[in-house]
């Protein structure tokens, strides 16, 4: 199971959509996605991980350093994940605190805060 | 001798075949589901780790993964042959690994610093 | 450098994780699906055979898997330590893995006749 | 992933359903299910092996011994299997001229000859 990761615009934001296993081996590729897409001009992203099979620390590296990235240019970084055994790594790290996390593309699409816990939407 | 070892080269490709033998022989050995995905990772980290650790000092010589199930405790051991200090990039990797493992201990590897981990995991847990 | 090497006590539930190795090898190697399925049966044919010879000879020492993709084709060396001629029940698994995989040979192992299988597909047959 | 079976009686038939591996580990239990069945009786079996993910020759060896012991008591064992990948391990052995096997249960159930190609259907 390789990594797939596919893009798509729904209105002001890009939605990039990851499946597969993001550890040590596959992680670079999505960081180079990340990369381009940010280059390209897009500061509002929405990584949906629904179809995330595993994450390691590289892979939670990565989405940091998006989240580094946007935000240099007053962008933002949601994730969709309702999946407990993904949740759970970003919980061990302190991550929930850094990323707004949301249970459904819809709710992150919804979502016009900027900060993780929605405190000035 | 109910100990399964995989030996590999140093290299990202194979941590993912790391993790399909730990998990592969804790299923075996009766251990659950919340169980397995902490192995799974646990096991992906501290291989991510050696394989890092060997790629920054310039070691090949292979690293090796040990999963014995005989005792009361699912025991696992990451070797590698690399000498390296703790890096600043291993805090995140040490804690989930602290965080999902029963017990955890970093010691000396063949090569020098830092190149064994003991993990291990009570089978009752669940 | 690039062989990644299982070793194992000789029991059926460890063929299971054999199978998941060298299959997890030869698809990061870009082996097609069609070749994982014939590797996938042959290891595990080639593991069932030395667990029995183990079995029947009551050998406890480890075998190992050695699955190498160096080279233009992938290569994969089971060994086990049993001293035994080959049995009738022997003949279907060697009749399905040659007819799996380009190349089979049989040899003498560390502990006897028949101990050592040599198996290998090439890279560019999908 | 280990192996389930379960038994329905259809009719006069009797069908397995067997999913997972059946492999050097697995098979003492399949073969053990079979064992127990015709000792109670059941002698005209339809195997659905749809959901069996990997068969070795040790399997092999289970449904070729529970073909004999039906047999001795004029029974039949049929097998449902349209895998491709399962398929070939009967053909390389040349078993598939041993077994009745079928696309679908429907049609191992409607079969009613006792050889394997249907001749005196
Ligand atoms: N799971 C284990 N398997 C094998 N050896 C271990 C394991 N855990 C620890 N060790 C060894 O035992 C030493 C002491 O560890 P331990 O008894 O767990 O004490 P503590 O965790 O309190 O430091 C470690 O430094 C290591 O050498
Ligand atoms: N895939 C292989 N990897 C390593 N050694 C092999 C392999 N295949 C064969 N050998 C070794 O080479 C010897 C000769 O085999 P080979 O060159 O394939 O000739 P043949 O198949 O015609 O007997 C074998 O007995 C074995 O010792």
């Amino acid at each position: 199971m390789e990594l797939t990761v596919t893009s798509r615009q729904e209105g002001a934001r890009t939605v990039i959509s990851v499946s597969g296993e993001i550890d040590v081996y596959t992680a670079p590729s999505l960081r180079e996605r990340l990369n381009e897409l940010v280059a390209s001009g897009h500061y509002d992203l929405v990584v949906d991980m629904e179809g995330v099979e595993f994450l390691d620390s590289t892979g939670l590296g990565v989405l940091v350093g998006g989240l580094k990235r946007v935000r240099s240019h007053d962008g933002t970084l949601r994730l969709v994940c309702a999946q407990e055994k993904i949740l759970k790594v970003f919980r061990i790290t302190g991550l929930t605190k850094v990323f707004p996390i949301h249970a459904t593309l819809e709710e992150a699409l919804a979502d016009t805060s900027s900060t993780p816990d929605g405190a000035d939407a | 001798m109910s100990t399964v070892a995989l030996r590999f080269s140093p290299a990202a490709e194979h941590v993912r075949t790391a993790r399909l033998v730990a998990v592969a022989v804790a299923r075996r050995a009766g251990l659950g589901e919340d169980q397995l995905d902490a192995i799974r990772l646990s096991v992906g980290e501290m291989c991510a780790r050696a394989v890092r650790r060997c790629g920054d000092t310039g070691v090949t010589e292979p690293m090796l993964v040990e999963v014995d199930d005989a005792g009361p405790r699912l025991e696992i051991v990451v070797t590698d042959s690399a000498d390296a200090a703790e890096g600043d990039d291993e805090y995140v990797a040490l804690a989930l690994v602290r965080g999902l493992s029963d017990d955890m201990d970093l010691g000396d590897g063949p090569g020098g610093r830092g190149g064994r981990v003991w993990l291990s995991w009570d089978r009752s847990a669940d």
